[in-house]
């Protein structure tokens, strides 16, 4: 018989299974079913469409920075082109929704192909490249998709920007923010797990590998240059996926969102979240995301208080340098991130009110 | 000589022809940074031989190591395996023909646990696809555990049981050596290339180490190459020493003849125990 | 033939422009490893603080140069000393995001206080200056480039290989361990090089302001344009910065002047990749030397 | 009596990380001019007793957290790394750290940091003098120099610093025996030329004691034995744990080795 085992204090495994189980105990995975349950229960009643709306943004926003994080975190490949493949997602979804009719379902896994075959394309020159230089050679991807995006007239409707049809599966229609939330997240929910399951098998043990000593990896009988690449082809995988959402969310895609800004972001996501941790990256994302929509919130009021109006103030400046000094504050108090954080809640909580 | 301990079941399974390691390197010529690392060396090791290798530093007896390993790329010369030609191959390749290896300065993932340490080696040895593991299918789960087996009986071959757990970064330095080979060893190496595996040990986790070859060597027919540079160890189990010098090889024989060889007594050995 | 020659000195100058905006940002990481994403920032400082002290203050203009240098000096010094060193030892990417979100800040700060407008210095460079030699027209401002750029060169060259302060920098930038071991003083050369690289973006930033005016996005932009630059020329050498500077200057203005101004800013990242694949080090920069 | 004391380590206790206890109680003195040897074990707390001494456990986040260390009466623990360089103590590092993009010449010269501005070039000489190998590649780089080499090279890289008092960790850590009894001649002669004290952690116990002075012996963070090393070779403990067969002068060979574990007495 099944026991169900809550915290352990000791090491009582008796199998070798239990060991390769993602919680340590029936409890830990009763409360994610729970968190879920009452996330799927919770939102769609209690919210405006404002905060569905935020949810849902922090929702795609974390597939991406799941993806980010394997490449960075860990397979320590530093990548300040993620922005741009997320809207390589976003073009690809758009160009076949529109160009060739292709249908929802299809086109959002499509357009994570393509983009993985973007981000191996761009991550060639990690064969050659190590550390700084190769993020230097990734930020000229960067810039290189955007140019292309613009200047690609005939095949990205240049500044003019894409409209896409509406999405529908199965024959039901995605429709509204309600619509899109629970795609969203059954999808979040499945590439969540898939990293994981990626994480704790041979491949996410040789990108650890490499990310730590590439040398011994490849004394382990690990060819370093195709996993790179894989790590590169997974990671642009999950952004393309989340730019292919986002594109049918917002209707229409322009170029402008996918900027180095937009990369920046979502390596402070990572950072802030934690790196080579998957959780973290969800916790990264939802704080960049709920970072931004406050200050934009916070900037909207003074605007319209017009306490600063008679100053001449510009309010992205502020908005700029909140977020900058976030980053540094949060580098210098807690650079392992979020997860961190929450692990040494989570573990005073588990023993409280016993600690120690 | 009888095992003492129970052997690994990858060890013990082995069927005659698999334990073949034949190893063929002609001429090997490496220069790098203006220096001639290895200047015409031959090397022959046979199936069953522990080879030891010996010379002063720089002598080259790491490259030649890294040649046969794949780290570095000889100018000149072949390497074959088993008859087949191996010359170009890089590391990882020589891992699935059957060649593995430890390092000098020891190169261990030191923030990882030893069983993560000794699971990386059992890469190649995974037969799963990306699909199957990013769904963790029951047949993935199923090899995860038959790999955690294996390495439980390395780890017990040698004597690890307490630290299997333990990062390897908080280990001492003895300790880590016996990590590398036993990451070495979950590879499952025709041919085990060893390079100074008792450096900065004391004279009891010597002992241990020169147990463990001892018996891989006879009891398994283990094959191996090894470099080292304390001579009472390399005289009492090698059964065949080649010394370098310069990047030439100055004598090869058993090591009672290289022992007498006034040439290497001229150039390593020098000739009492004492210092002044 | 004209136009040709023309493109080519306008390369060169703006290429050693890039070069001494970028000289900065070697030195750092030269002794720090640290890719400092925050340089474009710290050269819109220099240009501003100049601004302010010859506009405002109504400053002579050599003293506003120096105490402008020694303002930047010092805000080098404090920048590493609030956010930097209570990263000794923390992995690299942290301290790189770090600059990052410096960068975010220090260009939130002066846009708040600046705006984001275009504003110039009072011309004051002697129009003697200018070399004016056929097809070849180069402006003063030019020219005081140049001497500006070869001068610090030849400074840097010289203090990096021959004296003791140099070579501890080196050192810690080799093995930090080692240095300490030995007595490097290596809090102080973390400030050291800081403050000299501040120092320099100071004054490349008054060089770039008496040019294009001051603006903070067209600064901070110069920022990302070091990277090609630093990366072409080797992340650690100097000399290769200048060179790196030119190629990417004449690439610029060759592209800009014969095929699409559109392309320019594009156009030396591709090249960069490609001269990466072949030389994954720049072509002046440090190969790795590894020991298995 | 007193007098002739440079290093005084009243019973520390290391702690890595606010929780990993590496040295409990440890006590030692060195006097002047003389060589102490430092045996025991891998993991048993040596090299962290150099590190305690020279400073360099902080950079590592180790603390000294009980006891005092005395250098010529004044208490140095847990004091930064450049002010005990500066007053005279400089550790060479285990496992040979050069500065690989460097010459060798300019290696040389990161010694003279902690007299940073007086002249330096005699003692280049010297260096050169005690390792003549050096000179002959003064301009190569040392990334691309032999193990050999480069333990000379930081060797000779400490005695620029002019140090009162050398701290050797492991200096003949894979090296052939031909260099090894090489660098054991140098060390000897820098001791009693230089009049530099030196403590010195090592594995290959014979050498080490044979030019030593006085030894110490470690066991899991503490000391277990002490004596003159004239003593402690003729010790049998020693000789069987340390010594091997090397010095006790019997055939035993390797291939004898015996499969269980013998215990020391003194555990």
């Amino acid at each position: 018989m099944k026991k169900l085992r809550f915290h352990p204090c000791g090491n009582f495994r008796d199998h070798y299974k239990q060991e390769l189980a993602i919680f340590e105990t029936d409890f830990g995975r009763l409360m994610l079913w729970i968190g879920i349950g009452l996330l799927f229960a919770a939102v769609p009643t209690l919210s405006s469409p404002y905060t569905l709306y935020v949810v849902n943004t922090v929702g795609i926003t974390s597939i991406a920075a799941i993806g980010l994080n394997i490449l960075v975190g860990y397979t320590g490949q530093i990548s300040l082109g993620h922005g741009a493949f997320f809207g390589v997602g976003a073009y690809a979804a758009a160009i076949l929704a529109t160009s060739a009719n292709v249908p929802f379902l299809i086109a959002v896994p499509a357009a994570g192909l393509i983009t993985a075959m973007v981000g191996m394309i761009f991550g060639i020159p990690s064969g050659r490249l190590k550390g700084l230089y190769l993020t230097i050679a990734t930020l000229a991807g960067q810039f290189i998709i955007e140019y292309t995006i613009i200047h690609w007239e005939s095949l990205t409707m240049g500044t003019r920007g894409i409209t896409l049809p509406e999405a529908s599966l199965l024959g039901i229609r995605v429709r509204g923010d309600l619509g899109f939330f629970y795609v969203i997240f059954i999808l979040l929910i499945a590439m969540t797990w898939i990293a994981v399951n990626i994480m704790r098998t041979r491949y996410g043990r040789a990108f650890i590998a490499i990310r730590d000593n590439d040398r011994a990896a490849e004394g382990m009988g690990i060819p370093i240059f195709q996993y790179k690449l894989l790590s590169f082809g997974i990671s642009s995988f999950y952004a393309g996926i989340a730019g292919a959402i986002w594109a049918y969310y917002m209707i229409s895609v322009t170029a402008e969102p996918f900027n180095l800004m937009l990369s920046v972001e979502y390596i402070a996501m990572i950072i802030i979240g934690g790196l080579g941790n998957i959780p973290g990256a969800i916790l990264g994302a939802t704080f960049i995301t709920l970072l931004n929509e406050l200050l934009r919130w916070f900037t909207g009021i003074l605007i319209n208080t017009n306490l600063f109006a008679g100053l001449g103030l510009n309010m992205a400046p502020l908005r700029e340098f909140v977020f900058g000094l976030t980053i540094v504050l949060f580098i210098l108090f807690e650079p392992r991130g979020l997860a961190e954080i929450w692990r040494i809640l989570r573990s005073s909580f588990r023993l409280w009110p016993f600690s120690y | 000589m009888k095992s003492l301990r129970g052997q690994p079941s990858i060890f013990a399974g082995r069927k005659p022809g698999e334990v073949r390691a034949d190893l063929d390197a002609r001429n090997l010529t490496l220069r790098f940074g203006g220096v001639t690392a290895l200047d015409g060396v031959d090397l022959q090791v046979r199936t069953g031989e522990l080879l030891a290798v010996i010379g002063p530093n720089g002598a080259g007896k790491t490259s030649l190591l890294n040649c046969i390993t794949g780290y570095y790329k000889a100018q000149q010369g072949a390497v074959a395996f088993n008859g087949v030609d191996i010359t170009n191959r890089t590391t990882h390749e020589l891992v699935r023909v059957g060649i593995g290896r430890t390092f000098q300065n020891i190169e261990l993932f030191p923030g990882m646990t030893v069983l993560s340490n000794m699971l990386l080696a059992r890469h190649t040895h995974c037969s799963y696809g990306l699909g199957a593991a990013s769904l963790f299918l029951g047949a993935v789960r199923e090899e995860e555990i038959r790999h955690r087996r294996v390495l439980e009986e390395l780890i017990d071959f040698l004597e690890m049981q307490a630290i299997r757990k333990k990062t390897v970064g908080s280990l001492p330095y003895g300790m880590m050596k016996r990590v590398e080979l036993g990451r070495a060893l979950a590879l499952e190496p025709k041919l085990l290339v060893l390079d100074e595996p008792f450096a900065g040990m004391n004279l009891e986790e010597k002992e241990d180490m020169v147990r463990f070859l001892l018996e891989m060597n006879g009891a398994w027919g283990q094959t191996m190459i090894l470099v080292e540079h304390d001579m009472s160890i390399v005289m009492s189990i090698a059964q065949r020493v080649v010394v370098l010098n310069f990047g030439e090889k100055l004598a090869e024989g058993t090591p009672e003849q290289v022992r007498s060889e006034p040439e290497v007594i001229k150039a390593y050995l020098g000739d009492t125990e004492t210092v002044l | 033939m004209n136009f040709f020659m023309q493109l080519l000195v306008n390369g060169i100058c703006v290429g050693f422009l890039y070069g001494i905006s970028a000289m900065g940002f070697v030195m750092i990481f030269k002794s720090s490893s640290v890719l400092n994403f925050a340089h474009g920032e710290l050269i819109a400082i220099g240009a501003f603080l100049f601004l302010v002290l010859v506009t405002w203050a109504q400053l002579p203009i050599a003293l506003s140069f120096f105490i402008t240098l020694a303002g930047c000096f010092a805000l080098g010094f404090i920048v590493e000393r609030l956010f930097l060193r209570p990263l000794i030892g923390e992995p690299l990417i942290f301290v790189i995001m770090l600059t990052v979100g410096l960068a975010a800040m220090f260009k939130g700060l002066i846009l708040l206080i600046f705006g984001g407008n275009l504003h110039t210095y009072p011309r004051f460079l002697p129009a003697s200056l200018g070399i004016d030699y056929g097809p070849v027209n180069i402006p003063p401002v030019y020219v005081a480039t140049l001497i500006i750029g070869i001068t610090f060169l030849v400074l840097f060259g010289l203090f990096f290989k021959y004296s003791s302060q140099g070579i501890y920098m080196r050192s810690v930038a080799d093995n930090q361990r080692a240095a300490l071991s030995l007595g490097v003083h290596v809090r102080r050369v973390f400030a050291l090089s800081w403050a000299i690289a501040a120092l320099v973006a100071g004054m490349s930033g008054i060089v770039l302001g008496i040019i294009n005016g001051i603006n903070v996005h067209d600064l901070s932009s110069i920022g990302l344009k070091v990277f090609p630059v630093v990366i072409l020329g080797g992340l650690d050498s100097i000399g290769g910065a200048i060179i790196g500077g030119i190629i990417i200057g004449l690439l610029e203005t060759f592209t800009g002047g014969y095929i699409s101004p559109s392309l320019r800013d594009v156009v030396p990242y591709i090249v960069l990749v490609f001269i990466l694949m072949v030389k994954p080090y720049g072509l002046f920069g440090l190969v790795e030397i590894e020991r298995v | 009596m007193e007098d002739n004391i440079l290093l005084q380590i009243n019973n520390i206790s290391v702690v890595y990380s606010d929780v990993i206890q590496v040295l409990k109680g440890v006590s030692l003195t060195v006097e002047k001019n003389h060589i102490v040897s430092l045996l025991g074990s891998n993991g048993s707390g040596k090299t962290t007793t150099l590190k305690a001494i020279s400073g360099l456990l902080k950079p590592e986040n180790g603390k000294v957290t009980d006891g005092t260390i005395l250098y010529s009466g004044e208490p140095i623990q847990n004091q930064s790394p450049e002010t005990i360089t500066r007053a005279g103590i400089i550790q060479v590092l285990e496992g040979r750290q050069p500065f690989k993009y460097l010459t060798i010449e300019e290696n040389l010269r990161v010694g003279t940091a902690t007299r940073w501005g007086k002249p330096y070039r005699q003692d280049i000489d010297l260096v050169y003098r005690y390792f003549p190998a050096l000179l002959a590649r003064r301009k190569s780089l040392a990334g691309y120099c032999s193990g050999g080499e480069l333990q000379m090279l930081v060797m000779g890289r400490a005695l620029m610093a002019h140090p009162e008092l050398l701290l050797l960790d492991e200096p003949s850590l894979g090296l052939a025996p031909l260099v090894v009894k090489e660098i054991f001649r140098i060390i000897k002669r820098i001791n009693e030329e230089q009049g530099t004290t030196i403590v010195l952690v090592e594995q290959n116990a014979n050498m080490a004691l044979q030019i030593a002075h006085t030894g110490y012996v470690m066991e899991n963070g503490k000391i277990v034995m002490e004596g003159r090393a004239l003593d402690l070779i003729e010790n049998p403990d020693i000789k069987e744990f340390y010594l091997g067969m090397a010095a006790s002068g019997d055939s035993r060979s390797y291939r004898d080795v015996k499969s269980y574990r013998r215990r020391k007495r003194w555990l």
